[in-house]
């Protein structure tokens, strides 16, 4: 038994920390998430010069890692910058399809240019009024046409292509869509936590042999791996933000001073300090198993994920209200990055299903 | 011991709901219900309205405009605005500067001040708190030196409320060298006075409802002093004390409520289900409606304590605690209700003529920003953790 | 509105709080636990000389009040003192029961006696793997012989008389049985808050017409009522141990140093104490809420007590861990009364129904 | 980083997994299982069954009889033995005196008392505690004064596990007049020693686990001093580091998650239900589950850092709260599952050899006072306040 980072992972947990250290400061995010794309085009391409996409693809697919630890790494490092890039819809969900080995038609094809940079992606999976009950889509691909529609798509408006979910002759279908193809309506919006989503709907869109990535069993696999590596991906990144929010709480209450003493020395907010450093360590070792459990089979893979996700929207949440409540009223302004982090980890419950949700799927994975 | 509602008290609520039915506009009513801020003009028709029966405020004697409600009323009307959708009256002028300046003021003053307050000529903000002073009210850093006829502000005030709304400011002051309690005045301050700036603070979920303001060198005449130099950490305190009431927060937390359980009713799983019938969830909601449910009467108990003469005292700082707990508890399963809609930020959609549609069910989207805005609750007006501090030492005496 | 207490209630409040503080010390409780009977029959006949019976009887049955306030001001101050006498057992529910205007038979002959303190009541309703789910059960009363079990039945083996819950002929039917009949069989059992209960089977207990109280919707009516009454009684008298543990730890939190200083003057015990009063005043008005409703029609009556139980559940553990942590060693010593009133605390949650059944019951009663 | 198990690891479990099901008695085994106290004897005949392969101690050299565990194996043995309910042995001698004798000790002291130790001669008690000292340790007021050959010790110590099964104790006295931690000594006394007497403290629950001992003019034999005079606090120090050992509980938790979960789906609601069917209450046993698995993992941690020669610091801090945490709300689930017989008080059920039969289900009424008594782990050994103050300090720097 080893918890030590091999050196390669050192090398690479370095390189991203010191990139959010030096290049993503508060304001340099506050601008993008101000801006238009809600992207830094140049930071995505420093991102992705640094390796970034093809650390989270396997050696097969001509990527450098692609295991539970390779994204655990990167994720951590870019949630203790509360990064906005858009890394999971393209790199994890995205690419990590597009690197499956039953991808057919032109998707192998857009891997090199997806890597380097060129190309965003996004995966339309959800639908609304199906809350986080991704299991069953109504998004009907039919005689190369596609008809639906789907919501809250992570960085939907501004990925060159999407990857869509629909029900065809051969079951589940995974097909390519580009952006401005006819019949698609794209509708973006902002996110509480700084990044962006859309309402995309498909109306009779053409879709031909070559946009089909897989169908079937090979489909339904693809995208159990995939939700399974995006919804593990936003939890190694909750444990990234929560170590910011705690290690910059910590710092306030080492330097904020009140009735004339650093508040770090009132014993009832060590205390809760405590108990919320001691949840971390907790969350700290269920990332760290669904790590180790992303390669294993679906069942143990999808019950682990599941787990971590589950006490993962715990502990963010606790990290988030005594993070904002130990700082006071800077806490919930928006000029203090505690704030945005506190954004992010509540947000972070709502992407690829909350506690409540992830809990059940535990529990109902736990009994089969 | 009678915990129900005399014949009286059930008149006075028709009396009030009937006055709301007729004179509450709808689409005001709408906004608020919806949980966002009405404009300042919708905020001050409102409160003409009021005025008109002389509802619009209770902290003062009838004779200067009063409504004369006993504390059984008073809560009896708040609850009735806040179900009603009515807009919050800005409490700056009427509830907080109003008493300090009756019980305080010059009778100049009260006959100058109290009226334009009242008729809403005036919309007053707070000069309290300081960058850096927080929960330490008393170590404020913000100068006025006397120089002849006037003095000479300078100096920083933080979280001024609705300060953009605003033609005048009340301000604490330091005004001596003396310990900090006891070289602190309370000042009166025109906005449109030279070398005032005010800064707009952004908050959590962006929303823009305090402010900094600045002053640099700003002259103000000093019979804008409000009763005696030096005396005002008196009257600051005095007016803390009024600040209080409503602080449970039971009747915006009954509304929250509802709101909760209509969209638990209202919201598909996705796979056929209701949020209402997942066990777990229904349980939490049913848990939080126990607590509020004994939170309406331990406020009861506070507001008849105080209806009998008693001082709410410390008791304040216990329902402000539980208050805040059981609001924030809401606001969070509220978020956690519209599921992944909650993440949608789309203040745009919701601005006064907006024809844009909703992200998810109408409404939905602002959740989370309420969730993300009532973590305020708990840090303003003096945090919870000041509040326990002031419990252990008034009531458990450690 | 008026939350004062009137005058009579002052009265009978200080009447029960002298009594407990100068009568029920700790060692004259440690004897009474330990005892066979595990009651004092001589402080029984105290309490009934003190009209305590009475006071939680109506006046059309000879009582002095029985109203829930009648109940609340008792049980709190009993409560106050861990009194672990057959109080809930004999007053609030048998003689609760036999003051019932439907009532038959010989029982109105019995309720002089039982107030005098002649003859001690349990009520036999609960039944063996029925859980709290009382309302449904298997005893069967059918020509005159009465066959079944009764399971965990408060006093059971201490009561002269007993008041069965059965089916029969006209529906429910509530029964007397008497100590040592014949087909009775009674194991008696201590409980880990120092009551007695007992578990009972009647195997063909010859019951004859006057054994009778009522059958029917008399019956389901007035065991209702006599139920709500008991849970609503463990409430209030909850109530009373919560402040008394929370009283019993500020004083330990005054007077224990620690490390030179009393241990009350460290931040995070206070925080956490006074986070224990706050809970304790909500009790508080449940608990008035539910006695003002008690004698409102069922289901308003019932779905407050419901609540009441629930939130008391919680309360009551939060409080009894909170006093015996913050008693530290001592407070897990059978030596020190806080032990005792943490195990009253805890215990009560598995009277009349737990936490969850509770939080249930409100549930389905608001639905309603 | 590779979080599974070697192959060696997996066939050590396999060797230890064999071995208890071959030696381990099976009514100790049963008696283990359902939460009681196996007796003296039963203990001893297990220590020795484990002695016999040197298996009864890890944390002395192999050349004293030390297993030479790693901390991985150490970890999987202790693992294998709770989950085959195997008597935990007492650690007064094994874990807390050995380690210091063979640190501090004379030769002389070495040779007598470690075989004894292992053997089972002699079962030792601690004498750290004192009423009134709490987790102040060093505030202890025992005297021992020096007297030719002897020291006479006068005082009382408490908390005394199971010290009416144990022949010796060690204590911590003071002996000198200098700063509190510069004039303790650490001293070896024969309970059968005139002036001793030893009372039962009866626990929350009712039980005997724990003990005062009082010193009336005890005469110890100066040689019965390790090390030196007035250096016992550093000997007190190095025995707690050692004491701290298996203090996430995880086999433990482990068990009473198995005996949780049998409950949940044996007990029957009353309505032809089961509790596991009670969403709310199979979310929280899922909850709690989920926590240990990461307690599971978060141990390991602390474990494989030893392994690598890591001393482990503040982590058993860490892994004490949390750990203590996830066995209270085991016990707590388990308590509410039984449902109404958790009343039942019924010890003499459970006495060997009594043929009574249980109130309610098998075990069941076992858990409350399982629950009561497990207030205690959250106390002892530094309460879960204090390691709160330690990680502040170490951890947070405040």
């Amino acid at each position: 038994m080893d918890f030590n980072l091999s050196e390669d992972h050192s090398l690479l947990k370095d390189m991203v920390a010191r990139f959010v250290r030096e290049k993503y400061g508060f304001e340099t995010r506050d601008k993008i998430i101000k801006s238009d794309t809600g992207y830094s085009p140049e930071i995505w391409a420093e991102l992705c010069e640094l390796g970034l996409v093809a650390a989270v693809l396997p050696e097969s697919a001509g990527g450098l890692g692609g295991t539970g630890l390779d994204i655990m790494v990167v994720m951590e490092e870019l949630g203790r910058g509360i990064v906005v890039e858009p890394y999971i819809a393209t790199a994890v969900l995205g690419a990590g399809l597009l690197a499956e080995e039953a991808v057919g038609g032109r998707g192998p094809g857009m891997l090199d240019d997806v890597v380097a940079g060129g190309k965003l992606l996004a995966l339309a999976h959800g639908e609304p009024g199906k809350r986080y009950n991704v299991g069953n889509i109504d998004t009907r691909f039919d005689g190369g046409s596609l008809t639906g529609a789907k919501s809250v798509v992570l960085n939907g408006a501004e990925a060159d292509t999407l990857i869509v979910s629909a029900n065809g002759p051969d079951g589940l279908t995974l097909v390519l869509v580009d952006k401005g193809a006819d019949g698609l309506s794209v509708r973006g919006f902002k996110t509480h936590d700084g990044g962006r989503a859309a309402e995309i709907s498909f109306d009779g869109v053409k879709v031909s042999a070559d946009d089909v990535l897989m169908s079937g069993a090979d489909a339904e696999a693809a995208l159990g791996r995939a939700l399974a590596r995006g919804t593990f991906a936003v939890c190694a990144e909750s444990l990234g933000v929560m170590e910011a929010a705690r290690d910059a709480t910590l710092e306030y209450l080492r330097t904020r001073t009140q009735f004339g003493v650093p508040i770090g020395k009132f014993q009832a907010l060590q205390h809760r300090l405590v108990d919320v450093c001691l949840e971390i360590e907790q969350a700290r070792s269920i990332v760290l198993l669904a790590a180790t459990n992303l390669e294993k089979d679906a069942a143990e893979r999808d019950r682990t994920v599941s787990a971590a996700k589950s006490l993962i929207g715990r502990t963010g949440r606790l990290t988030a209200e005594e993070a904002v409540q130990m700082h006071g009223g800077i806490g919930v302004t928006w000029e203090f990055s505690v704030a945005h982090m506190a954004k992010r980890l509540i947000m972070i419950d709502h992407h690829f299903g909350d506690t409540d949700y992830h809990l059940k799927r535990f529990q109902t994975l736990s009994a089969a | 011991m009678q915990l129900d509602y005399t014949a009286e008290d059930e008149a006075f609520r028709a009396e009030v709901r009937d006055f709301l039915a007729a004179r509450l506009p709808a689409d005001v009513s709408a906004r608020v219900k919806s949980g966002q801020m009405p404009s300042k003009e919708q905020i001050l028709n409102w409160q003409r309205t009021l005025n008109e029966k002389n509802w619009a405020v209770h902290t003062w004697p009838p004779e200067w405009g009063g409504s004369g409600f006993t504390p059984i009323q008073k809560h009896i009307f708040e609850e009735e605005c806040v179900a009603a959708g009515a807009p919050e009256l800005p409490p700056f002028g009427l509830n907080m500067l109003g008493p300090v300046l009756l019980k305080f003021g010059s009778p100049e003053q009260k006959a100058h001040y109290l009226p334009r307050i009242l008729d809403g000529t005036d919309w007053w903000c707070q000069g309290y708190s300081e960058p850096g002073a927080g929960s330490d009210l008393a170590s404020l850093k913000t100068k006025a030196v006397r120089d002849g006829d006037h003095y000479i502000v300078n100096g920083q005030k933080t979280w001024t409320t609705l300060g953009q709304y605003a033609e005048w400011i009340f301000c604490l002051v330091r005004t001596g060298a003396g310990k900090p309690q006891e070289s602190i005045s309370f000042l009166l301050v025109d906005l449109n006075t030279p070398g005032i700036e005010m800064r707009p603070i952004i908050t959590i979920e962006g929303g823009h409802e305090v402010n900094e303001v600045f002053f640099d060198n700003v002259k103000v005449p000093v019979e804008n002093l409000v009763g005696e130099e030096n005396k005002g950490w008196t009257y600051a305190k005095y007016l803390l004390t009024h600040e209080r009431t409503g602080i449970a927060g039971v009747a915006a937390s009954k509304q929250l409520l509802k709101k909760l359980k209509e969209l638990a009713t209202e919201t598909d799983m996705g796979d056929g289900t209701r949020l209402k019938d997942d066990p777990a969830f229904a349980e939490r909601i049913a848990k939080v409606e126990i607590d509020l449910m004994a939170m309406e009467l331990t406020n009861l108990r506070v507001v008849s304590k105080a209806q009998a003469g008693g001082a709410p005292g410390v008791e304040s700082s216990m329902i402000k605690i539980k208050g805040t707990q059981i609001r924030q508890e809401l606001t969070d399963l509220l978020r956690r209700a519209v599921g992944p809609y909650a993440l949608a930020y789309t203040p745009e959609v919701y601005e006064e003529g907006s024809n844009e549609a909703p992200i998810g069910p109408e409404h939905a989207a602002l959740f989370a920003g309420k969730y993300f805005n009532y973590r305020k609750i708990s840090i303003y007006g003096g945090s919870n953790e000041i509040q326990r501090n002031i419990i252990t030492k008034m009531v458990l005496g450690l």
